[in-house]
């Protein structure tokens, strides 16, 4: 039975074929270097994001948070080792669990706390909510409350950061469960045949809401699918903040000179359950507690004790005053004005 | 029959539940509701009874597992999908509205297609615009759908079992904001005739108010206070938005002279605007005023509680849309 | 300004090619509409003039390439997308209904979305009963979306050029069957107020006739039909169903006294009702009679020429159901 | 940077990773045992579909077929042999592009032609139309007109054989330019975490509608999307009508036997154009005449001749009887009578 005649395909084809066996481990070679100012700004960044979410479940449980909410603690290492990788310019899609992202890139933590807390002074001025911090001139383009919905919306960021030609590039920041939807397939296989600018990120924090990944997906190193695509592909420790930068920021390099996507599978945990509402009774007991013993933030705080970049008790005050910095934006947040219940008309159109 | 007091959500789990027992073709899909009970527990205990193969919980993939449901309808089984949020009916849209609703039609007629989506929506618990949605309008204009909505626990109960008896696709819409609400439920009635149309709740001569989900009994509310000022309003909870039967709110406003319709989504593409045009039409000489209609502003639905509640029609705003006709 | 005849399907090709090269940000995607010029010849000569980034082929992939226009209209440019045939909006219904049209809404008014949805729909070409369908009413009830219907080719010019220029996401809804018709077009126009509502096409005094897409000029032959029998009817091409202005559809129905509606849908759901609703409104006492809405039958189109005859809403039973309201 | 601590999977990942590998080209070890008389059912089973398209577009130029319709010259070979592989009790979804698959289940020719032709004997009561021919008695559960629309309909088909545990299967046709639609992702992982006993065949013809592949996929191979889902996979020469019966009649036993789903990739081409308005020029000719060169029913008539299963001279006489056959069927379903316009209730809701 002879091989079915086939025409050669474009000269493009091969280096996208390149790239799909560009799958590697993160941190093979660490090219990127980070100053100790860096790590203490990533350090920070990941204290930032645990206490501004420690603090909205306190606010929430004080009746100041609406609806539900979904919380990332455990995740940090991601949004801070990610998006430090990225230029004032670059664009960002994320998730209703997406308070990470917006921190790392520089959100108003008062306006944040002002939007779940549904006030006018909320960054989208308590239209959105927990699940729709937006903010456009950060490149905070959008949080999606449906599963898949903003990776789509990221691609066309990628497309436009690739026509605008400034060396731009566009993230998406999404979950395990999200790569059985099949907006995530769309957008993968545009991304790639496009060549676009865009980062696949994906939090494999190895749960949906409450159904762990085995159960619904065929493994567990999401990473394979990219293949699906011949798109170059990473798996990284999501809990390491300097793999993952460095993985995001040989990608972004990558990206911006036209060599097109990459996935990055960041392998985390979140430490609370999906929402409020979720006690996360699903999880056996043992693996929660191995990754409660990874948390990003004490290892890396660890790290850097024994590495001197940090002073042994520095953290503990990074830590204190990142608590009361996240309570007095709460309490001022708390203190704003409801929004005047007037004509929408001018928010629902331009 | 024994009568029982249920919320809302464990009528919908006992109607499931004897369903379930009845048939063993009956099945149900959605995420997250094996073992969990779903995330609004509207499946709680089912897993245990019937097991994973009838219990199952899906990957997120809503097209997946609806146009799944639509193989399974057309060789024997009887599906039951659960939608976790209405607004999740627009990511598996193509499959309802060009694949269930079209494809007995499009054989001639000659497949069954019998099959549930059960689909949990509405507004009032903050979940912001992606999250409060009832979806009811989106499909109202699908021929082959049949489109219900379960004010109560007794309408849950009767009409999730007659949807699931029943030999075509029905969309059963929830409301979130009723999952415990209580009310009595004659447990192990036969639904027969519950898909068949509206159903007066309360009797009144000055003026006919008629409602779905959530807003029943916000219209019943209104009609207390109504009540207090002299005016009898008459309250029809409409339940079947497909296919529509205005004929006994048309007879009501025959009776009352006014029509009043109350819709938890925007005027424009809303139902009340059918009912409205029949009711002119098939009753025309016998309205004393224009129908009114109570909706949500023309903007999608606020996060900020505040803003939430301005935009939800209150018992006090249905009340005065009726005085206003007076 | 010079005035030229033209096709539908020129017009359309003109007021893409303008507001191309009026705007670099503008910019086309969709399946096949490359080299090909569009499975409907839509995009003729535009990827030979723009190339291939601004004139894109797309893999068949509605929700990534709707989604991605949203994702380029956030960052500074103006997509426009075509959906090959209307029924496939259903594919991408999420992105739209979910994101595109309440992402400013959801951003507290912050952003812009200005972004172009062209689909063609529509039936009598015999394609059956998953590619003949218009759209109109899917959306009907989703706030923070523009929707516009093109029955003409000077319509289609205008109302698309000033869909792209809009900064909010508008949906052009187009029709096949109407792609060869013919009419003046007064090219190089600008459109101003092409998108601000009903346009009275022919003046009369006995009935107002309100009609959308190729629904038009059915009405307008069935105007010739009366005419002939000494009825005048007005006609009124809706043009823009969201958001609805039936200001001009009352003060027609003041002067004529009565409402026949005319739409290539079914009856449940679509806009005739809220046009009815809202002159009933607004007019009641100077109607004569119920407003009549003639529309498809409550099932899906069949593919049978004989039986999608008879189920389009032909120019005899349009004029008939005046006749009735005499 | 230490790898994530990870639970293991269920033992049933194992099975699963085993399937990835199967990826293999079909016909390896031919251990499908063919009488002549299947080959001569194969051939004849070819002739006739390509005859039934070819009167198809005679009747389409006579004005009796409407709308449009899209034809599967050259493609013969995949659905008359995946379907000689199938029991009577198996359930097959398909596409507009679906008459070759309605031939090879058995469906009535006139009552065919009769839909195509928009008449009362239609098999679908002229409701249907070209697009949308079904017969649900010989298993033929639907046409799908919407690009992907079928494929989890047919994963809904394995799942109910899978739970009536009497053997059947279920088979999914549909094209290349369908792996790039969410439905089709999503239908894959479905199938492959339950474990279903469904096919997947795809006839790769290398174009959507006027796009060839390597315009819009990121490499012509598209078994390799499979991987993504760790599904077993097969590609096969799609114009060998053996090659794709015994790889159809593999993986069919696999999954009867509870071994999951399979992905079968069948290189083919179609000798037209899209559809009836589509003349193809954006084909390059000698790719054309490279695949001409490979018709089907060429090679395998020369293949039977050469073996001796087909006396020299036979296949002309099967070829004429088919035609003539044909024919015969268009006749008289032009004679039918149209439907009768009346209340369609019981058509729309049983
Ligand atoms: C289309 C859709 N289906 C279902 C949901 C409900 N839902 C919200 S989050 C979630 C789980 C998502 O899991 P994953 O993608 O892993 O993200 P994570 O929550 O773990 O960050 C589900 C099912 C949704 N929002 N959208
Ligand atoms: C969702 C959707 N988008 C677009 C179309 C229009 N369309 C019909 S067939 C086709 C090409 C499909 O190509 P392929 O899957 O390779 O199948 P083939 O036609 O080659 O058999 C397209 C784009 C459609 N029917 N459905
Ligand atoms: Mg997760
Ligand atoms: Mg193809």
């Amino acid at each position: 039975m002879a091989a079915p005649a086939r025409q050669s395909g474009p000269s493009i084809m091969t280096t996208r074929e390149q790239a799909a066996s560009e799958v590697s481990s993160g941190g093979a070679g660490r090219n990127v270097r980070l100053t100790d100012e860096n790590r203490l700004a990533l350090y920070t960044m990941m204290v930032d994001i645990r206490e501004f979410e420690e603090q909205v479940q306190r606010s929430y449980l004080e009746g100041l948070v609406h609806g539900t909410t979904h919380l990332c603690q455990g995740q940090e290492a991601v949004a801070a080792g990610a998006c430090l990788a990225l230029r004032q310019d670059d664009y960002v899609s994320y998730t209703y669990r997406g308070h990470g992202q917006c921190l790392a890139r520089g959100m108003d933590v008062e306006a944040a706390f002002a939007e779940l807390f549904g006030r006018e002074t909320g960054v989208c001025g308590g239209l959105g909510g927990s699940m729709h911090l937006t903010d456009i001139s950060r490149g905070l383009i959008g949080a999606f409350g449906i599963v898949g919905g903003g990776i789509p919306v990221a691609v066309g960021a990628g497309l436009s950061a690739q026509l605008a030609g400034r060396g731009q590039i566009s993230v998406s920041f999404f979950g395990d469960g999200a790569t059985n939807i099949g907006a995530f397939h769309e957008a993968m296989n545009i991304a790639q045949v496009w060549r676009l600018p865009v980062l696949f990120v994906c939090e494999n924090n190895l749960y949906g809401e409450f159904s762990r990944i085995d159960h619904t997906t065929p493994f567990e190193d999401l990473v394979r699918r990219a293949a699906a695509y011949a798109m170059a592909a990473v798996i990284v420790d999501g809990n390491d903040v300097e793999a993952v930068h460095e993985a995001t920021a040989e990608a972004a390099d990558r990206a911006r000179s036209g060599g097109g996507p990459t996935f990055i599978e960041c392998k985390t945990y979140r430490h609370r359950g999906h929402s409020r509402t979720d006690p996360a009774k699903y999880r056996d007991p043992a693996e929660v507690e191995a990754w409660l013993a990874r948390d990003p933030l004490i290892t890396y705080r660890a790290g850097l004790e024994a590495a001197g970049v940090l002073p042994v008790g520095e953290a503990d005050a990074i830590i204190e005053s990142s608590r009361s910095r996240m309570k007095a934006a709460a309490q001022q947040a708390a203190a704003a004005a409801w929004p005047q219940s007037h004509d929408f008309a001018a928010a629902t159109f331009a | 029959m024994p009568t029982e007091e249920l919320t809302y959500r464990e009528a919908i789990v006992a109607a499931l539940r004897e369903e379930m027992q009845r048939d063993p073709t009956t099945l149900i899909m959605g995420e997250d509701i094996g073992a969990s009970g779903g995330p609004f527990k509207t499946c709680l205990g089912l897993y245990e009874e019937f097991g994973p193969a009838r219990v199952r919980d899906t990957p997120i993939a809503e097209t997946g597992f609806v146009g799944a449901a639509l193989g399974l309808a057309l060789t024997g089984f009887r599906p039951i999908v659960e939608i976790m949020f209405s607004d999740f009916l627009g990511v598996c849209f193509d499959q309802i509205v060009n694949g269930i609703a079209k494809h007995r039609f499009m054989s001639g007629g000659r497949v069954k297609v019998p099959l549930v989506i059960r689909s949990i929506g509405g507004g009032g618990l903050r979940f912001g615009a992606q999250h409060s949605q009832t979806g009811e309008s989106w499909m109202l204009s699908v021929p082959g759908l049949k489109i219900v909505c379960a004010s109560a626990p007794d309408v849950a109960y009767t009409m999730l079992k007659a949807a699931i008896r029943d030999d075509n696709p029905v969309l059963v819409i929830e409301h979130k904001a009723l999952l415990s609400t209580k009310g009595d439920v004659a447990i192990g009635t036969e639904p027969d005739g519950a898909l068949s149309g509206p159903k007066i709740l309360r009797t009144g001569s000055d003026a006919t108010i008629v409602a779905s989900l959530a807003m029943v009994p916000r219209a019943l509310a209104a009609a207390d206070l109504l009540s207090a000022g002299g005016i009898e309003a008459e309250v029809i909870d409409i339940r079947v938005l497909r296919p529509m039967d205005t004929r006994p709110i048309c007879k009501s406003v025959r009776k009352t002279h006014r029509l009043v319709t109350v819709e938890e989504q925007a005027q424009v593409g809303g139902w009340g605007a059918e009912v409205a045009a029949q009711v002119v039409h098939e009753a025309f000489d016998y309205l004393d005023a224009p129908p009114a209609r109570v909706c949500l502003p023309d903007y999608p639905l606020p996060y900020s509680p505040v803003l939430e509640d301005a935009a939800l029609p209150s018992p006090e705003a249905i009340a005065a849309a009726v005085r206003a006709l007076m």
